[in-house]
């Protein structure tokens, strides 16, 4: 009996916080859903810069007051243990983080990149008003080193990351191409001719891509379905522009 | 013993399904390559030279003709259909791919036979490892919608000849299917679609008309 | 004895319906073939000789006889609403390619007393094997899409004065369909249909208007 | 045009010999059914030698009446094709056959003896009054030759068979222990205290080679899920009765 | 290339499970091989000598420890719930059957440490490859069922001391399960399945002493 | 602006949840603490020593009354409903509780009344925090069915008055249950289970008599 006591210390301490992840997750999702609202307003409008710079803030505070936290709930855990608390959340933003770099830059941003807008140092953010319950046990510990896409921070104790597995990365690519097929339809509306066939020549370029994938989780191969099927309302969208 | 003999037949089917599926992960792997190397097609800048893309396209079926020559040594005579749910699919996709790669030169239907050639296995069930009559038909029917769609992305790279002929086409093998009498299966299902692959032609052909 | 008397009685019907599905079979056979005929209609080049589709289809019609009046001797009295879910969707397709050959040569409704007798069966209930009243407005329903869509491909071919004699015809039948107080059937589903063919036959008389 | 209607032709002609099978098939199901009835009739009463005399006779009409037609319909065509169509009807008959020859002679019977009933010399069975649409086509064919459990075949051109795959055998026999388990409750009704004890040490050696199967396929392993439960009602039974 | 290097992982990746694959199916192997001999003590000849059959098992643990070994050389460190999903149902048959000796030779509860020692792993997740708690709680929870089984097929073999010790023994547990706060997940249900079988060594007490 | 209202309607919403589930999990702790030592009256060593127990578990109640002071403070009029789904279950299980202690030391049904006073809540809705009268009902089937084990594990320790009056009291309760007019609902199927308790304590005393 003395040992269910144990027992039940570890489900609720395991318990409590997944439910913790759960909820910055869920403000990660709805966060990154204003963001990529946001940007697709900026599509064709003239203020096209002050739309981008409103992004990059509401990007900076979603690092320090959501993902900051999440990293320090993961540290020291095995992420994978709470990968479908967060996998929303982190699919979410990386829609919206590719989408954003593809309106400013024009190109599909990888995930290196994306990973290190999740890593933080911990020495300089640690002073800083961030608050979180489990922040005090979390210093100095060695973070999880031998995560394969992270392999160079195996020396530095002084980071905790938000570790991004491919696949998931992956995920929130294929979301991001419906923003594509949303963001040329949207063109075609404002009879904009040249936007969705650059577009299109994206989206063939990683719908190319995903249908080459081999080896493929069954959660992307129904993306590249829904994939496919905006390639070919963009080609529809090029289609009706031309007759 | 009873138990003994079953549990080595169930070992030794279980290795043989591996070996499959390991040749059959290939085969969908090459399937996939000339599948990319087709896709281009739709690309404007690609219209003219087709033929060129069929050309590299179809080196790539004599890697398909080794992965089905290994596939066929493993399969016992008589043991096609106990297996086959494994390499259907990719079946399927081959013979679309290497009936497209035969309408895009020469603008009429793959016949059965042909196809088995390009694909390296039998026509008929009799003489071994074959193209089930199903996947074939299941493989001519993803080429029309695969064909309709290359008939709108024409139109937008400025070709207003292939569809008329593509519409033609679809148009005869829509006569040709409606003569099967199909049962309620995935065959059905699909023709379904076909319907609908026709329709799309008309359209882009009445939109030209306009 | 009971359960002996019971087996007989399910044994007998067993082989009745095996017999049913073989006539009907064949009729669908023969309606498919009638149906192929007349998808020829669709193709620019036939827009000229419909008449001529329309005599060659209708030859085959005797057969339709044929196998309709064999179908009416298998079922006794007061039987034709235990098994007519077999014959339910031929008889549909064939009210609707009859319909379609009238309306291709007179350019109007065939009515319910004249579909009966091209197939070769009675119009009421009480006469014998008959048209079930449900099944001939599904098969006029059919008719309505066929037509939506040879107004699109009579423009396609050049004809310019179809669309618009098209676009009324479905708009009349519209307007007798709403009449009718459907129930939440197949029917019901069907004609909310009709709704779409109206509206792409509408389109078609607009661009033309253009 | 007219490839279509060699398609048609042979379209129709699978769909028409799967229909055929379907129907022997189900024919088969419902007089195995019948035995297994009759058999479990015979459990504790006097006229046991009639009762099995009587099912004897029972499983040659059903070998010549129905197996036969079936096997010809087979002869030339690959068996797993129409596998489907023929399964239920072959597992309840290797039911109702090793139910038989438990119950008169004690043991579970292999599956080459279940083959060797469902082997029909062509020659004899020729001449008699057995008729279907294929048989004269069938004649001098020579046989798959290559099924794994009919190596020894191979050179008989002689004969036609319905070959057994050993899956669909070892479903028959997780289904006849369902018969054990009904066998030994009527047992416990009619107060036989002896028969409970020895039908559970057969289903406890059944049982157990079945639970200790690898590489199982879904269906037998939720037949083993039946079987264990249905060891568990024998073992309540043989407590009852103790108690 | 962003898209090469994803497939490298998705290969990788694939092979990966593909080997532990392999070794759990031999570790569930070894595990059905340890039950087979367990299951003998519900047969009445073998009441006496539990603990020579107990040992028997034991001998076979060797081989679990290797597999186990073998497996964790395979897991990164941070990636065992990554995989977890492979290995998760033979631990927790392990864990019953390592338990089931424990009680057999000393009418006992295995700790979580002493199972994970039986079984060559860790007992935490910050040592390395361990028992999940889940895992082995849901090993327990199997031992009771086979437990409240034992107790009923003691009395048919006329032991009648066994199963007041059995049913004092699940009567604990259960009240150690009753203070989890288990969500409503698999270990909840399974759990409802053990009020079940106190219920049922309640039973088999009361007929022993009627 | 209307949508930021709502978000702050829907935060304020949210954390006010989550503060409730907080209290909402103490309670249920409490719950099964007190459950934990009541389980041990099923054990025949325990059959005495019923009163000591039950002085045991009514210690823990001042923990409950103090959850659920805790609770009401946090709920405003005219809102119990809106969130009682996360107290139900928590409650239904105090009620069974409180009942069986009361059972225990004076074999009676404990009012709706002094139950509500053991939880420290009120009886009726007007008056503020009360027990649904559905929980409190829930609670007593739960009760007759632990009592109905009792019954059968009383004999077994040897006890042979206590189920006769337990049949007697369960006896009662089921003509007082079958009074109520039960919606199909929760209350309505668990009602279904008494039944069975019924029937079970009867098996016990036709045993005795026996």
């Amino acid at each position: 009996i003395q040992a269910f006591r144990v027992f039940q210390n570890e489900l609720d301490n395991r318990n409590d916080r997944n439910e913790r992840i759960v909820k910055l997750s869920r403000d990660i999702t709805i966060e990154s859903k204003r963001i990529i609202f946001t940007l697709q307003r900026c599509v064709g409008s003239e203020n096209k810069e002050d739309v981008l710079n409103e992004a990059k803030v509401k990007f900076k505070e979603l690092h320090e007051s959501k993902f900051f936290p999440l990293a320090l709930e993961l540290e020291g855990q095995d992420p994978y243990q709470y990968l479908k608390a967060f996998s929303p959340g982190l699919q979410e933003y990386v829609e919206a983080i590719t989408f954003f770099h593809y309106v400013s830059g024009g190109n599909l941003v990888d995930i290196e990149r994306v990973q290190s807008d999740l890593t933080f140092p911990l020495k300089t953010l640690q002073s800083s008003e961030v608050k979180t319950p489990t922040q005090s046990t979390v210093i100095d510990k060695e973070h999880d080193a031998s995560h394969p896409i992270n392999d160079e921070s195996s020396q530095t104790k002084s980071q905790v990351i938000i570790p991004i597995p491919p696949s998931e990365y992956m995920l929130g690519v294929a979301d991001f191409t419906g923003e594509l097929m949303r963001m040329a339809i949207n063109c075609v509306g404002a009879r904009d001719l040249e936007t969705p066939s650059v577009v299109l020549d994206l989206m063939r370029v990683i719908n190319s891509a995903f249908t080459n994938f081999g080896n493929i989780p069954r959660e992307l191969r129904q993306k590249t379905r829904v994939l496919t099927q905006s390639l070919q309302k963009v080609e529809r969208a090029c289609y009706t522009l031309r007759v | 013993k009873i138990f003994k003999d079953f549990q080595d037949y169930l070992n030794a089917d279980h290795d043989l399904r591996e070996e499959i599926r390991s040749v059959v992960r290939d085969l969908e792997q090459t399937a996939r390559e000339i599948q990319t190397i087709l896709q281009a097609i739709h690309q404007p800048s690609n219209a003219s030279n087709a033929t060129s893309l069929c050309d590299q396209a179809t080196t790539h079926f004599s890697k398909v003709r080794e992965h089905y020559s290994s596939l066929a040594a493993k399969i016992l005579e008589g043991q096609y259909y106990r297996f086959n749910d494994h390499w259907k699919f990719g079946t399927q996709r081959l013979v679309y791919l290497s009936a497209l790669i035969v309408y895009l030169k020469e603008e009429r239907l793959a016949s059965r036979e042909e196809t088995a050639e390009t694909l390296g296995v039998k026509t008929k069930r009799e003489e071994g490892f074959h193209i089930d009559l199903d996947d074939y038909l299941m493989g001519i029917l993803n080429l029309t919608s695969e064909l309709s769609r290359l008939a709108m992305n024409a139109v937008t790279a400025g070709d207003y000849s292939k569809p008329l002929k593509i519409s033609k086409f679809i148009g005869e093998l829509d006569s040709g299917f409606r003569l099967l009498n199909l049962k309620n299966d995935h065959l059905r299902k699909r023709f379904d679609g076909l319907k609908y692959d026709v329709k799309r032609c008309e359209e882009v052909v009445y939109d030209l008309t306009i």
